[in-house]
């Protein structure tokens, strides 16, 4: 089983030359310290930055310069500020490449709930319904169970849905997995020590397993 | 055109209670902390408060709502405040969640005179109940309205007599299209300049939208998240 | 009868401190060269500029600064640039106080035609439609006749309509009227030695004449 | 991320026949000269081209109407040009007049991913015919939607090697929204810097619009109406 770091790491090795990425809050920003370096790649912070770079020196720390998170960045050279319409211009109209966001469940068919539980949390959608209703390729950072052993990858969601047909890859901490256009998970990867059987045992929605399943490599 | 005024007390004198008000920032970074103290201290009650966040418990728009002066807020995200969150259970407070781009995009037809538009964000989701679906070219789409408030305040970091104004860093946010989307559009700014101070060409928001602006005092700029490399 | 330039010196009474305006091509340019001294008003200009200044010294002539009419023109202190969408936000969002512009015909209900004659030209409609659907205020400069004596205040325009019950004052080389409501047009002033009778033979449209009819005051 | 390419010839190889094309200006002001060069050169045929005006008869796209490069234009003003009024005239050439907003804003929407949106202008008037109506407010508006190109051509002051532009004076004009809802944006600067030379604070275009970028030559900035004060 993976831990968040190791779900950042195999997430990082998704990312592509050239591309311009937004990444979600928790494992997502993670995954930005293990790009690479020889890669050459622009993460987008939808509070209105272009080129974000490592989180700053004691001495560097500039309140107005904050992430999506909330969290103190730099700049990175080539960097560009922008308001929040211009932000999810970007966003709505594809032109950033890959967004890498948290899930609390998906369904086969794509669905992504990761916005509220009912009766229990109420912190809002924030820029997650934009960026999952118009990226052109969305991975999902998420657990495969929830603590009590449940599923989170399911036939239908049973949470609030945040966007419908839109999750194209899943990184768990268990497995590689696509979500096939006709729906349904197709599994791509175990990660290290975890059998297939297990994976099986710990995925609602149906499952598509076609040969060898290699482990994967971080 | 002269637009300067004292302080934020005279800025916001006129605030009414059951105004909308836009509040620029992200997070409790570019919001308007001279004129929220100001709010505070008038104790205006009633208010619908449009923005991206809604504080902390302590400060920003938090302070408002401890003292139970917003009646509504309209928001993306609010997951940084207890005390919102109590109020919202216990049915104190009217909240409408409202995808971020949704938002922002709504905000700026408000000012650009764009009373509706289509967008794919909350097809499919409760934020779609009850509105228009019609799709294009293969794709669902949302028809969501614009947003406009009786007063805009918002906070940049330069801004001259006629109110153009420049913002600094990721605190320009939200700050530039609610400064459009005003009936009143109130700037507190860290450097109020003379006029012809600042270069044309790097002006975010034209002062045509601005009303009233005043140089702000004892910025505390307080940081959510102080996140360090080694 | 006034000529172009007692046109131009007329609106530019209608002029308050503190507005921003839009001036059309033709006439309303003109204006910006009679508006007191004392009042400070901003001059926008829809290809992008909030502040427009006097025309330039040969010196001082940059091709990247021109106003809608592609003359070249200076900035005032306090200008600030901007894109033509934002530029249109500003018209069509109501934030620009006054529009003056040229017609070629004007309705009894406040239609304008000033963009196309079927047949004879072509060029476009720019900016005016944007213009005189969104503005708050809109002042006409035009001949109240055609060079063969023909009536350009109608019942009806006869010319594609650029706009429709916008049109709140009209400044021709024979009067000031008003737009009613109701339909009709009011007369509130004659230009120097223009008589009341001159004035009705002159205007096809439904004419309200109210007691004594004032000259021009330039 | 490197953007650079040789010049306009390498930056236009693949305008193809048939394409749609967006070029930035107004009248003659921020036209991309060097690229409007190399596609005459190219002899590209059958273009429609998105573009405020159609230039003059011997510069900016007039060049490619005199060569019959263009098969329909879609502007909202092309007063200035005899030839362009000779080919309409007598139907070789096909036009498209669009409310200089709605354009603008037109444009704005298909680099935003907006499908659709409502417009005041030209309701009641020739420009609403077989649009739908709908009243918000009291007020009449008609629904527009967004245009997208297969190449967008944008002439900046300054760029740099990440497509990151800076425009300069009222040469902005349509250039920003041209570069957002190109599928291949192609900007032409008159100073390409490195990585970093530009403040991030005032970028007016972020590179991530821009597909390809090089600095121009030899640029004429004609100018259509030279007036100045004695």
């Amino acid at each position: 089983m993976l831990d968040k770091i190791g779900i950042a790491k195999r997430i990082a090795k998704e990312v592509k030359d050239g591309m311009y990425i937004n990444l979600g809050i928790g494992i997502p920003t993670l995954v930005a310290n293990y790009i690479p370096p020889q890669l050459s790649v622009v993460l987008q912070s939808e509070n209105g930055l272009l080129g974000i770079g490592p989180f700053p020196k004691e001495s560097e720390i500039d309140p107005d310069l904050i992430n999506a998170g909330k969290q103190t960045i730099t700049m990175m050279p080539g960097s560009a500020l922008f308001n929040s319409a211009e932000s999810f211009a970007m966003i709505r109209g594809g032109h950033v490449d890959l967004t890498i966001l948290g899930a609390m469940e998906v369904s086969e068919q794509g669905d992504i709930a990761n916005w509220k539980v009912p009766g229990k949390m109420v912190k809002g959608m924030g820029g997650a319904m934009d960026l999952v209703a118009s990226a052109k390729h969305i991975i999902v950072a998420m657990q495969h169970c929830s603590k009590e052993g449940a599923s989170k990858l399911l036939k239908k969601c049973t949470l609030p849905i945040t966007g419908i047909k839109c999750v194209k890859r899943i990184v768990s901490d268990m497995a590689v997995l696509d979500v096939l256009p006709q729906g349904g998970f197709k599994l791509l990867e175990r990660a290290p020590g975890v059998s297939v059987e297990q994976i099986k045992n710990a995925t609602e929605g149906r499952l598509e397993i076609e040969g060898n399943i290699p482990e994967m490599q971080l | 055109m002269n637009k300067v005024v004292a302080g934020p007390d005279e800025a916001v004198a006129d605030v009414f209670e059951n105004a909308t008000l836009m509040l620029g920032g992200f997070g409790l970074s570019g919001i308007p902390e001279n004129c929220i103290s100001a709010i505070l201290k008038k104790g205006t009650k009633g208010l619908t408060c449009i923005s991206n966040n809604a504080g902390v418990d302590d400060f920003g728009i938090g302070l408002l709502l401890k003292t139970r002066q917003v009646k509504k807020m309209i928001s993306s995200y609010v997951g940084e405040n207890a005390e919102f969150e109590r109020q919202l259970l216990s049915g104190e407070l009217e909240v409408e969640l409202i995808p971020q781009g949704t938002l922002a995009e709504r905000v700026r037809a408000g000012g650009a005179g764009i009373p509706a538009f289509f967008t794919p964000a909350g097809v499919g989701t409760e934020v779609a109940t009850g509105k228009e679906v019609r799709e294009f070219e293969g794709k669902k789409y949302l028809l969501e309205h614009w947003l406009r408030a009786d007063f805009a305040i918002v906070k940049a970091w330069r801004g001259d007599t006629a109110g153009n104004l420049i913002y600094k860093g990721t605190a320009r946010n939200f700050n530039p299209m609610m400064a459009a989307a005003g009936k009143i559009t109130i700037a507190e700014v860290e450097e109020l300049v003379p006029l012809g101070a600042l270069d044309p060409n790097q002006i975010h928001t034209p002062g045509i939208y601005v009303q009233r602006i005043f140089q702000g005092k004892n910025y505390e700029k307080r940081i959510e998240q102080r996140t360090v490399s080694k």
